[in-house]
């Protein structure tokens, strides 16, 4: 990863990422929070793309910003005012701590460690690799995974069915 | 400066630990989930640039994409988590008018 | 649902697209589910039955017009039969046949308004109510040729019409006639089959025969819950007795029926204008009992005021909102003791509420097109 | 045609149910008590013969001494028509019983009788003003209302409660 | 490669920007210059060319919905009211931008801004012609999926923010209609997909042309649903109900006046022209034509399909009503996707029986046609049989023409009634 462009990108990416996930924590209403938090999947996307991993990038963009977010703004929607307030509980202090912590022992590690990295370039086309991948050597997890997608949405449509009645 | 593995690393940690934080300290529902969701999005990043950065080099490209494999289940159970987790808060509203999880300290409602 | 959702307050008007008018719908919602309405109207409130009982019986005329301004011939035709009524005063037959013309002329624009902007609250893109209005306005060019005005006509006297119409009235009508029912059947076709108009209002807005009686309610309205009553056939005024027509009455009591019963009644009127363009006789059109005077240009003319004599006298025709009333208290006087006027789009209101409840706002602003209210009417 | 129902007739039929509830009648309408009202009303609703299911129009009078309210009645069934009196003696406060209960359709006109003449209707389950503002000075349609005890000319003020909102020369 | 032409050859474009290309390069300087450069020119090319055919089509729909509702239209401003648009936007650009007091402003003005990105993100993918797109992705089926619904974000933001009920409830509309015809739209392009092999957008297209077909004469039912699920996520007629006129003002932008609303406007022809592209280069085979493009320029066939499409959008919203927010998804969960999903079975066993067998595609695609066009046709009728959709209580009707005075026709119906006078 040599040119200029991937290393403006990077930085550019990063910056975004990280600096909209920290407004998330700091700002107070959670609709503006919600739209921080869409600019930063966009910012992994981003990065994932500096990765050269354009199937995953699109589907963080699908699946993050087009369905997770969206739903978090119909539960804040379906939630009274009073629900929209981003403010922090007693477990600040322990939280900053902790989350230091980590961030701190993680790159510590991460910059310790000798990784040894072959270098190799980037994908030609990932889609069809992983598309393979999954159909073959994963078979049983996708198949596990299609069948917790739709464990999770009966169970998601029968906690939010109201009890004793039935709908028409 | 070239762009190293150490870079997506140390970019990750740093979105983990934003979203652990989150997910500890905020007082809404909401608020915890999008920590958790940060914390996927930490994770996955990890993935994606382990794939990127391969250690051996006789690794074939199916191996290497292992990384974006599992990066795919993680979102699929990051959308499943999301839905039943989303649906938990407006029972959880519903039956207690709140959706203050310090509030939420019964484990029946 | 019984989700515990906060009540949400949503004003439909008084400036909404609509509310036809500056007619307010004060709606409380749960979600999309309106779990109660209430409606706040008086925005257009003129006073006119006090101002009424201030001007003489004919300077009243143009009031009449000015309720029901879609439909201003069936206002006139409506007060002036409740003071002919009170002074017993019988139009010559030209006149009668005239006022059916035009009033069967105004049912048929009044309707095809009614109709438009029914598919247009049903969320056509203003394209039905664009074609109905091109009928509506070689309608009121027919108007504007008998009368002189096209929206306010002012054409109806206490003891005729206020002058006949000019020769070339009725090969217009005729050529009007001649096109009416190719447009009727393209109407028919585009909208009563309209698969998603009969999605949108079938079924929404249920009025059983009981409750629509019960709740006084007249017109397309009335016999859109299947109650077989016209006005026109129940009590024929003018000459209604000698014209052939047929009560248009729908099954279900929905949105659709009423739609329904409006779409029929303009092939109806029809039916009737050719009947009247036939039957029609020459002859005078200012009863010879009024003290008709000469005008300058020789023509005889209908009388600028009359006494009437002490009494009562409630006067109803079937407009095409359903039925006008005129009360008319006179104390021998020169203006009415007390003039009320039974406007069908303000009692056409009282189920709005329970319509509504349960409804969604789509839903809402449907049932409201379907009731076919004219917020001058309502306000008076 | 429609059968109009005289006053005589109405009073005649009214008579062996109802003995003292008609006060008058005429060939064009009946007057009947007010604290019998409902039961006159609900009697003619009911009653197979007369059948006034149908309210066509309700509307007070004033008569300067005292209020009339006034009934029309159509029989959909019968296709026959009669018109009922009520007097509301007391013309500072006329009070009349309400017929919502017996026909839903009176509720609106109750309730612009209300706004625009005073009449109270008892036992109106929703008795408030519907053309005129909440605090309009007076009821508009009253052969007093221009010299309102509360003022002269009440109601040419722009607003209620406007000061000097008497309008010039006009007093 | 039927272009053997010189830079200045008006049939291919990208002629001459290659041939620019080319100059710059030997020119010398680092790489990234022509690569800049090319994008450059792609990016202003299509904003120019989005901004004319907007202006255009503004002036168009608004004549052609004239004569649709039997008046004139604009034809006041320059011949025939052509500069009507552009003295739309001078007005538009001269009002006040209002701002109410309690809006969130940040998100307010957020939304205008946003609503854009979907629209001409989308155009990066599409090849206007052989070679003549922005950026090929391997992934572009996907990509044009997952950008086109950001769009419902950019309304919820906008909605959200005005801080106005009606926009309020604009807004929850739009993303209930998203979370509905996302899934709808995504199955519908997997057929596509499916047949295709490829995400490429250039590849589908190449593959219709190499086979000498086009993918809607194959999976009629995909088009019809993508077109339906593209409606609803540009919001046009008859499934505009997130701005629905009579019900709730304007929906999201009640709120928004001058520019701002100038925007939303502008990006709806926008969305409107990218969801054409769309349909052009998936299922009616790009800029090819069965041979035509050899000597008609690509990218004119392609504008010439993309406006075709379009003008079914102004078809549409000149003349079908709107439909209720619960019928629509309901069409939604319990019509389309359970069509679409045995479409997808009967696609997928069609690929597999034609890769597996090897079979010649001249023989197997107009048996796959009739095959599929057939299925569409039959499920749904019925389907919609099923459904109940034709039973009489669902079925237009005309009144009862009767001269029995007094009489009651109401037939006590299959109780759906709203209320309690329904049910009384």
């Amino acid at each position: 990863m040599e040119d200029t462009g991937s290393i403006v990108a990077f930085w550019l990416l990063a910056a975004l990422t990280l600096g909209s996930a920290l407004a998330v924590v700091l700002i107070r209403d959670l609709i503006r929070a919600v739209v921080l938090l869409i600019t930063s999947f966009l910012g992994v996307a981003g990065l994932y793309i500096t990765l050269s991993a354009d199937f995953v990038a699109v589907v963080q963009v699908l699946i993050y910003v087009g369905a997770i977010s969206v739903l978090m703004l119909f539960a804040i929607m379906l939630t009274p005012r009073a629900g929209r307030n981003n403010a922090e509980t007693f477990f600040r202090i322990p939280g900053i701590l902790l989350a230091g912590l980590m961030a701190f022992t993680i790159s510590l590690v991460s910059l310790d460690t000798d990784w040894a990295v072959v270098e190799r370039g980037g994908f030609e086309e990932t889609a069809s690799a992983i598309g393979e991948a999954l159909l073959d050597k994963y078979v049983l997890p996708f198949e596990l995974a299609a069948v917790l997608l739709l464990v999770a949405m009966l169970g998601a449509i029968l906690l939010v069915h109201p009890e004793g009645t039935d709908e028409e | 400066m070239a762009i190293e593995l150490e870079h997506y690393l140390i970019l990750g940690a740093l979105l983990f630990s934003i979203g652990l934080y989150m997910a500890l300290a905020k007082r809404n529902f909401v608020g915890v989930l999008m920590g958790i969701e940060m914390m996927f999005n930490a994770v996955n990043l990890t993935f994606i640039a382990f794939s990127r950065f391969p250690r051996f080099a006789d690794m074939t490209d199916a191996e290497r994409l292992s990384g974006h494999v599992f990066v795919i289940f993680v979102i699929t159970v990051a959308a499943a988590e999301a839905a039943v987790a989303l649906a938990l808060a407006m029972l959880v509203y519903r039956n207690r008018e709140t959706i203050d999880v310090d509030r939420m300290d019964l484990l029946k409602w | 649902m019984s989700m515990k959702t906060e009540p949400f307050v949503v004003n439909i008007g008084p400036q909404h697209p609509s509310t036809h008018g500056v007619f307010r719908m004060r709606l409380t919602l749960d979600g999309e589910r309106i779990i109660d309405a209430d409606m706040v109207i008086g925005y257009l409130h003129r006073s006119m039955e006090k101002l009424a009982e201030e001007r003489s019986y004919t300077q009243n005329i143009p009031f009449t017009d000015r309720t029901d301004y879609v439909a201003a011939m069936t206002g006139n035709l409506a007060y002036v039969l409740a003071v002919e009524k009170l002074c017993g005063i019988e139009p010559p037959e030209r006149a009668s046949w005239l006022r059916v013309i035009m009033s069967e002329l105004q049912r048929f624009a009044s309707h095809s308004m009614a109709v438009g902007v029914f598919a247009n609250d049903c969320g056509t893109w203003q394209t039905p109510v664009m074609h109905m209005f091109r009928e509506r306005e070689k309608i009121l060019d027919l108007f504007e040729m008998a009368c002189g005005a096209r929206l306010t006509t002012n054409y109806m006297r206490i003891g005729g019409v206020s002058r006949d119409v000019p020769p070339e009235f009725r090969p217009a009508l005729r050529k009007l006639l001649d096109e009416l029912p190719m447009r009727m059947g393209e109407y028919e076709d585009l909208l009563l089959e309209n698969e998603i108009i009969v999605a949108r209002s079938r079924g929404i807005g249920v009025l059983t025969p009981e409750v629509a009686i019960n709740c006084s309610l007249s017109g397309p309205m009335l016999r859109g819950s299947g109650v077989a009553w016209d006005i026109r056939k129940a009590d024929p005024y003018c000459v209604y007795d000698k014209l052939e027509f047929d009560i248009c009455v729908g099954t279900d009591g929905d949105a659709y029926d009423r739609f329904l019963v409006r779409l029929a009644e303009m092939r109806q009127s029809i039916h009737i204008l050719e009947q009247c363009l036939e039957m029609m006789p020459e002859g005078p059109v200012h009863s010879q009992i009024t003290t008709a005077t000469a005008q300058p240009g020789g023509q005889p003319s209908a009388p600028l005021t009359i006494r009437v004599p002490a009494g009562e006298a409630y006067g109803r025709i079937e407009s095409p909102r359903g039925e006008l009333g005129f009360y008319i208290v006179s104390d021998g006087g020169p203006a009415p003791y007390r003039f009320h006027i039974r406007s069908p789009s303000y009692i056409n209101l009282t189920p709005l509420r329970e319509l509504a409840i349960g409804a969604t706002v789509a839903d809402a602003i449907v049932i409201l097109g379907s009731i076919d209210i004219v917020v001058g009417e309502i306000d008076r | 045609m429609t059968t109009v129902l005289s006053g005589f007739d109405l009073a005649h039929r009214l008579q062996p149910k109802l003995p003292d509830a008609v006060v008058d009648a005429t060939p064009d309408w009946a007057e009947v008590k007010p604290n019998r009202l409902l039961e006159v009303c609900t009697f003619l609703r009911d009653d197979p013969e007369l059948d006034f299911r149908f309210l066509s129009s309700l509307t007070g009078v004033d008569l300067l001494d005292h209020f009339e309210v006034v009934y029309h009645l159509l029989s959909i069934s019968r296709n026959q028509a009669a018109t009922l009196k009520v007097p509301c003696e007391d013309h500072d406060n006329p009070e009349a019983p309400s017929v919502v209960s017996v026909w839903r359709g009176a509720h609106l006109q109750e309730r612009e009788a209300f706004d625009l003449l005073g009449i109270r209707f008892q036992g109106h389950p929703d008795l408030r003003r519907i053309f005129l503002w909440e605090g309009f000075a007076g009821h508009p349609l009253r052969k007093d209302w221009l010299n309102f005890p509360g003022g002269e000319m009440a109601g040419l003020e722009r607003y209620p409660g406007e000061p000097g909102g008497k309008l010039e020369g006009r007093g | 490669m039927p272009f053997l032409a010189k830079w200045y050859d008006l049939r291919d474009l990208g002629n001459a920007v290659g041939a620019f290309l080319d100059w710059i390069r030997d020119l010398g300087g680092p790489d990234w210059i022509p690569y800049v450069v090319s994008g450059l020119i792609g990016i202003v090319a299509i904003l120019l060319w989005l901004l004319v055919s907007q202006l255009a089509f503004i002036w168009i729909e608004r004549r052609v919905i004239g004569r649709m509702q039997a008046r004139i239209g604009p034809n006041r401003v320059g011949p025939w009211g052509l500069l009507q648009p552009i003295a739309d936007a001078l007005k538009l650009l001269l009002k006040e931008a209002i701002t109410n007091r309690y809006a969130d402003k940040p998100l307010f003005w957020l939304g205008p801004v946003l609503i854009f990105i979907p629209a001409l993100v989308v155009f990066a993918v599409i090849p206007f012609g052989e070679g003549m797109s922005l950026a090929d992705l391997n992934v572009g089926v996907l990509f044009v999926i997952a950008i086109t619904s950001i769009n419902s974000i950019a309304i919820f933001i906008s909605g959200w923010a005005s801080n106005n009920k009606f926009a309020l409830l604009g807004s929850m509309r739009a993303i209930a209609m998203l979370i509905s015809y996302e899934l709808v739209q995504a199955f519908a392009l997997l057929g596509v997909v499916i047949f295709a092999g490829s995400m490429r957008l250039g590849d589908i297209v190449a593959w219709q042309s190499e086979f000498n077909t086009w993918m809607f004469l194959l999976q009629p039912l995909a088009l019809v649903a993508f077109l339906i699920a593209s409606a609803v996520e540009i919001n046009r007629s008859p499934m505009d109900i997130s701005e629905a006129e009579s019900e709730i003002v304007a929906g999201y932008h009640t709120e928004y006046s001058g520019i701002k609303f100038g925007f939303f406007y502008a990006a709806e022809y926008f969305a409107g022209f990218a969801v054409s592209a769309i349909v052009v280069t998936l299922f009616l085979g790009g800029w090819t034509a069965f041979g035509l493009e050899r000597w008609v320029p690509g990218w004119l066939i392609f504008l010439s399909k993309l406006y075709l499409v379009f003008f079914l959008f102004i078809w549409t919203r000149g003349t079908l009503p709107r439909l209720r927010i619960d019928q629509l998804m309901a069409f939604s969960w319990k019509f389309l996707l359970e069509l679409l999903f045995i479409h997808i079975l009967v696609v997928g066993a069609e690929v597999l029986i034609w890769h597996e067998g090897d079979y010649p595609a001249v023989v197997v695609l107009p048996i796959f046609a009739v095959i599929n066009w057939t299925l569409a046709v039959a499920l749904v009728v019925g389907w919609a049989t099923f459904m109940g959709h034709l039973r009489p209580e669902r079925r237009a009707k005309r009144a009862v023409l009767t001269q029995e005075l007094g009489a009651t026709y109401f037939r006590p119906a299959g109780g759906h009634g709203t209320g309690p006078m329904g049910e009384a």
